[in-house]
């Protein structure tokens, strides 16, 4: 299909092509490399579970306990492989052991690699099973229940109390929504481990807890077949977790994950050695158990301004699509973020927004673009800014945006209630509907205002992208190009859980999945 | 961390308190202009207002200077007040609802005459949207009108119809039930004529020989109970909901 | 320019013909006509004003006499100017004196017609150098004060108290309203005289009284001074005393009048004859005094159906067109009403509203189109109608609507509190503002929805034209083919006000308002 | 017809009510959830709430079933509560507000030396923009930040901070004002966080030594002065604001 917009095709290679070559650049860094977090998630994936007397998850357990012994760099598969060898227990039982104070793994004879790796393969296979019976799950809810059209109405409950959420996802769903995002407590982000069981209080979001995963899970499903149309369930991995939420999430069919390390980076001022290490295996398990991923450049405009910075979005877009096909997902899989966030008070604001919508669109036609909605200019002028979500909206179904997370007219004062969400969900298929095939419809000026501002920011972001190819990504971030926030390589929260592998280490999972294993 | 507990998602229905996103959290959204200048004592007055009104944590998330001494405000607050809804009883049109075969049907069988209904937008009231969604063929919603109803006769005398001609006509018609339609309410202009149509009514001694119902966006079965009219009917009413009332209590009070 | 809606120019001549046609076969009708009304203006031309004892207006006072004695064939122009040759006395001296029975004019000898016209002729010209300085007036006022670029912010105001409408309409003012529109109680257009004074009470609006009109148009005055830009004012002529009111705005500098013929027979059932009459000449006195007039078009659709209706529409605007040019009214002059007013649930409805808006602005290029709001399906869910309103509000600045009577959340619950009107302005300036050169930069798919529809529409108006043509005017509405409402041609209020013309008839103001006299 | 009487349209500051078009008519809207079904009986029970909190004809314009046993309502009533507008007074922070050049200016003139100010975002609150536009450069609406002010050293430690750390960077710097932004306040995390800060400055007992600033979107001047803080700046505060503040009060302190 011709370019609504003019767009160069070789300009849109050029960049993407700056992109592979920084996400591979940056891949070499990350194979030399583990984390406590990304070995806590192997044991996971093995299934260990549970906590112990002080509530301290067993997956932190066991890895403190290696880590401290100075045993990470060979990485938890060995440990557990080699320990399964010598004591004939399995992962769980051995785990329960070491957490009181029963067993010493690193201290145990040892074997080699490969015969540690044939004894945890029974185990590995298993959680493979466990996640196919859960693509295979969502395949049939969705060929029995079907769904709804693009864009997708997401909305988010955030109470605090899982047992409130849902409620509200029931009343979300009822209402017409698609896909329910549980956010999480304030700060669950720093935390380097993930809490346990059920929970009911959080700040601003409620924990992410397997529990917690399973309850809402449940509850759409219940909801689904109420209403007949399958309801997708989200939640966030970025942060010191990043790889074993990613891991709960496939075990519990969580059908979308917020999956981003710049977004760490930047707006958690986590440690980006770490996070991008993490993000490689969570991206993997990801791609593997067909959860859409959402990246967060939407956050960028949230500190930077939405017109000046509009191509540190799409560079940053363009980054993420190359680190997603380095973990083998799919193009159906990225839901690439962008945000509907300039200055309501701009004369033709409307053009520049949709011109960038419809850039997004054209440069990544398969992508399942995650469009988040106006914050930063929203106000208690709670009227004004459902006006503010209704263009918001147009643009969505104009652009034919995937994922549209809808603004809430009350942004500016609260996490949304009930009411809230019924208003913005409205709001949102009252117009989809009412301009439904206005895409199509239309067409724009040559060398207008709207061609020329997609023009602008595509050179723009091969511009940066040139630069950063150049430069590469770490020294970037370092000097604040992205969101106008910097953060040192050194700097941020999680640098101690970073391990360089030695000769000896391996991770099954990785090779496993990347070769899309049954 | 979290404590794990169950929320108390559970409603007590004798003390119902608005939800936000709590049980009993009391949450409620309130918009209103005060007639004092914009500025921090504007706010302050709001806040005293919403607490006045019951609400706790008033919080003004929103206010605007609209000129002339006048303030705008959204407020927020935590409405303490609490409702019992079991004891809630709603005056209901009681009759049930059949559809327009059955009125048909029904009319044939019990009452074995046409049913003659008159039906007028009284006063100065110019909307005829309303009755004439009830009485037009074409109906409303997908909902076909009285004149398309079997053993029905109905008569749509339009717009700004004073009382007295409304009567006279029904009286030559020697109809069985009178719409009145009301849609503007200003100043309570609708109570004013629908009590006078009940005093004309009552003057020419028909008030028990016809059943008189009125309508409009703002009428309530209640309302019309108390200004002396048989049944009241609000929005979204279609021609089967007032036939079926009418063709059922003409049966039940004999007027065969 | 090229259409963008590829509408045929051949068709828009042909409907337009008919319409000529059909405006001028109704001419003749006019001509042999008087009413009451008509005749009443004249005595207010005149100078004729104040009531009686019984609060009886001095115009009706001295038609009523005039008639109940058989002269109105001849006209009040002959009655007075003839009066004022056999006693001397002023215009204003003799209806005093008719009103305390002092005079029976009909019954004093009688000059010829053109001696009478002559002796009413310096009346006329005091008469007309009022209007001609506030013509000036307004030309002062837009040339210091200024004015806001189009679409105007077109409010109303509704208390029922002028006292009240003025801080409403000052507080409108200074939130931004380009025009104040000041709504007349209920049924006030079946009043067959002028109520008398300030007033403060009136149901749903204000009595329109010239008193009334000159409290409101002294506050605008003040305030557009306040704000730096002329505000406008509104008022209604349609009805009984349509020329009468239309009168009384040049007086008082009104700069809007809603005046349209059909409205009155359709919505308030006045008798066709009486207002089609009444109607020519308070066209002619607003085409003089620059007046801006307002078609009630809106109105059909909201007892016919937006969609299936909307060549009714354009029909009559159409046919008020031709009314006016008759009238020798400009086309900037010309406020031709359409409106959005489809079911909101209608899939593909904005492009339908936004392809019949644009359609009006390329059939009549230098009207002031009046763009009406959604009305009909406005609930009381005062937050999906917001969003309602924004929609209108986006295709207003897309279609580039001159007029845009700004939506209001509460329509169907009240007539506008003040902050309605702040919110509803709020709206439509942050949209106008946003989306300002939208139109410019859009064109639409050639045989699509968009470009489709407006062809049909244009179709079906004018073979509805070409049957009006053929069937006359009177007969078409008695056939209820406008808004699903039939009107018999003897029917509905005011009949009685109706009168032919006898030869020795004449009314100067005709003559020298048409011909643009100083 | 009308009578002629000119409107009663000027305020009573004493008894404030609620404008909707007449003076003193109370009119309000509301919006609010229920949990109970939607139907008549949930109107009644909206309307009766209404009533409860003193508003006079409560109309439900708008209701919706929100499924699950909840009801969304849009109401309208006329409020009968009214305030003493007069009697207000609002705690402000008094001093008054010098542009930044001349608050350089005075800092020179009557301080002498260099001002050192210190901000961050405590807890686990990651906002940091508003933070940012108090302090960067940049600053806000074309108003520059603390950083461009002359005679004015300014550090921003960004967002999460720890109180503990902030307390000790104060120290160690010397700082004669902190700033403390707080922008979440679900389940009133920000007055735990804020109330901490307190406690700890105070068993430092450093707490009369530095000004103590806070701010953020639902921060009042009274809401700070409540929790021990010097002053509490709201939405749309400016570096100039907090500036002409620290300096005056440093004077008036003879902190100098
Ligand atoms: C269409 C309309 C008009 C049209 C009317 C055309 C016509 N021939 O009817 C026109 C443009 C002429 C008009 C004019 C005016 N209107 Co008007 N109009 C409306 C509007 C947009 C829709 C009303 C409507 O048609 N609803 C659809 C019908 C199907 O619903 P309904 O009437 O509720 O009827 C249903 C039920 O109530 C019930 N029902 C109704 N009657 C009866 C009777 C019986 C016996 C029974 C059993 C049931 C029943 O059954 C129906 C089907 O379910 C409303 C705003 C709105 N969105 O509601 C304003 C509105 C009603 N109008 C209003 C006003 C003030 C006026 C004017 C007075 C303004 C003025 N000063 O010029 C004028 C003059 C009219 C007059 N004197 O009455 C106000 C009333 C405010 C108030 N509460 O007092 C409203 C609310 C707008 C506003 N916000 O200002 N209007
Ligand atoms: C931008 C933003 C973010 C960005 C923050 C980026 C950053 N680096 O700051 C991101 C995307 C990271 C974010 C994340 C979250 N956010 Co946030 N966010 C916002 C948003 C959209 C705008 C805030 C803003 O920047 N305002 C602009 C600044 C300039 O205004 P300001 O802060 O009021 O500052 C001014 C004054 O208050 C004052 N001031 C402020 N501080 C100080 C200090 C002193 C000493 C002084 C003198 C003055 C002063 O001066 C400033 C200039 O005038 C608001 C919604 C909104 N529209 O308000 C939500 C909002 C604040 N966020 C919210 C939430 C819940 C979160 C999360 C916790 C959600 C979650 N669970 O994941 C997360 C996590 C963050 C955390 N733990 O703190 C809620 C808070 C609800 C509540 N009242 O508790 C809001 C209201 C959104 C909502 N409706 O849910 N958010
Ligand atoms: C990509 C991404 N991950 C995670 C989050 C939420 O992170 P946290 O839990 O740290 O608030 C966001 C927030 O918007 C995000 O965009
Ligand atoms: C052309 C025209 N005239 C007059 C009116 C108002 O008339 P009335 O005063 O009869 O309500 C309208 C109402 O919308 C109108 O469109």
């Amino acid at each position: 299909m011709k370019s609504k917009l003019n767009l160069d095709p070789k300009v849109i290679d050029s960049a993407r092509q700056h992109a592979a070559s920084i996400a591979n650049s940056m891949q070499e860094f990350i194979d030399r490399h583990t984390t406590v977090s990304t070995e806590r998630t192997i044991l996971r994936l093995l299934g260990i579970d549970g906590i112990d007397d002080v509530e301290t998850p067993l997956p932190n357990v066991v890895v403190d306990q290696i880590k401290e012994a100075g045993g990470l760099p060979r990485g938890v598969s060995y440990w557990i492989g080699n320990a399964m060898v010598q004591t004939g227990l399995q992962p769980q039982e051995i785990a329960e052991k070491m957490s009181k104070g029963e067993l010493d793994i690193t201290k145990l004879e040892t074997t080699s690699a490969e015969k540690a790796e044939a004894a945890i393969m029974p185990a590995i296979q298993k959680s493979l099973e466990v996640i196919n019976a859960q693509k295979k799950a969502r395949e049939d809810y969705l060929e029995r229940l079907g769904e709804s059209r693009q864009p997708y109405c997401y909305v988010i409950v955030a109470t605090g109390n899982i047992y409130e959420d849902v409620i509200q996802a029931e009343a979300a769903g009822r209402q017409g929504a698609d896909i329910i995002a549980v956010i999480r407590t304030t700060a669950q982000s720093l935390l380097d481990y993930v809490p346990y069981g059920p929970t009911t209080e959080g700040f601003g979001g409620t924990y992410a807890t397997q529990e917690n995963f399973k309850i809402m899970r449940k509850a759409l499903d219940d909801i689904g077949e109420e209403v007949g149309r399958y309801i997708r369930l989200c939640n966030y991995s970025s942060g010191l977790c990043m790889a074993e939420i990613a891991a709960m999430g496939a075990i519990e069919r969580l059908d979308v994950m917020l999956n981003d390390a710049l977004y760490g980076i930047l707006f958690r001022d986590i440690n980006m050695q770490r996070t991008l290490v993490d993000q490689y295996f969570s991206r993997i398990i990801i791609g593997y158990c067909d959860i859409l991923f959402n990246s967060g450049e939407d956050n960028y405009l949230t500190t930077d301004d939405a017109y000046e910075s509009a191509h540190t979005v799409l560079a940053s877009q363009l980054i993420n699509e190359q680190f997603a096909v380095v973990a083998n997902i799919e193009e159906w899989q990225m839901g690439l973020g962008h945000a509907f966030e300039m200055d309501p008070s701009m004369e033709n604001g409307f053009l520049y927004e949709l011109s960038q919508a419809i850039m997004a669109r054209e440069i990544f036609p398969n992508a399942s673009l995650k469009y988040m909605p106006p914050t930063k200019y929203m106000t208690g002028n709670i009227f004004k800014g459902h006006v503010q979500d209704a263009l918001f909206n147009l643009i969505a179904v104009w652009s034919g945006q995937s994922l549209q997370l809808l603004g809430m007219l009350t942004e500016a004062i609260h996490t949304p209630h009930m009411q809230d969400r019924y208003l913005s969900i409205e709001n949102a298929k009252y117009i989809f509907n009412n301009a439904r095939d206005i895409g199509s419809e239309v067409t724009f000026k040559d060398n207008g205002i709207i061609q020329k501002r997609a023009q602008f920011v595509l050179n723009e972001a091969d511009k940066l992208l040139a630069d950063i190819e150049e430069e590469g990504l770490f020294s970037t971030i370092e000097k604040g190009k992205f969101a106008g926030i910097k953060r040192p390589y050194e700097g941020g929260k999680g640098l101690e859980g970073v391990c360089l592998k030695d000769e000896q280490y391996f991770n099954p999972f990785i090779t496993l999945m990347l070769g899309g294993a049954k | 961390m979290a404590k794990c507990e169950t929320a108390n998602t559970s409603v007590d229905l004798t003390k119902v308190k608005p939800y936000g996103d709590t049980m009993n959290d009391g949450q409620m959204e309130m918009t209103f202009t005060l007639p004092v200048p914009y500025g921090d004592e504007a706010d302050e007055a709001a806040r005293q207002l919403v607490k006045k009104m019951g609400c706790e944590e008033p919080s003004v998330v929103y206010s605007h200077d609209m000129g002339g001494g006048y303030t705008f405000f959204v407020v927020y607050g935590k409405c303490q007040h609490t409702i019992d809804y079991s004891t809630i009883h709603v005056a209901k049109v009681e009759s049930e609802v059949m559809e327009r075969d059955e009125c048909g049907k029904f009319i044939e069988e019990n009452i074995g005459r046409d049913v003659i209904i008159i039906g007028a937008t009284t006063g100065f009231d110019a909307h005829t949207v309303g009755i004439d969604a009830i009485i037009n063929m074409k109906g409303f919603h997908g909902h076909f009108g009285l004149e398309r109803f079997k053993n029905v006769i109905s008569i749509n005398m339009g717009s700004q119809v004073p009382n007295e001609e409304l009567i006279a006509k029904a009286k030559e018609l020697h109809a069985d039930a009178i719409l009145v339609s009301q849609t503007v309410t200003q100043k309570d202009i609708h109570i004013q004529n629908l009590t006078e149509m009940v005093e004309l009514m009552e003057a020419e001694g028909l008030r028990d020989k016809m059943l008189l119902l009125c309508g409009g966006p703002r009428i309530s079965h209640e309302l019309a109970q108390e200004l002396g009219y048989d049944a009241g009917f609000g929005s979204d009413t279609y021609a089967e909901h007032v036939c079926s009332y009418i063709i059922t209590e003409m049966v039940k009070r004999g007027r065969i």
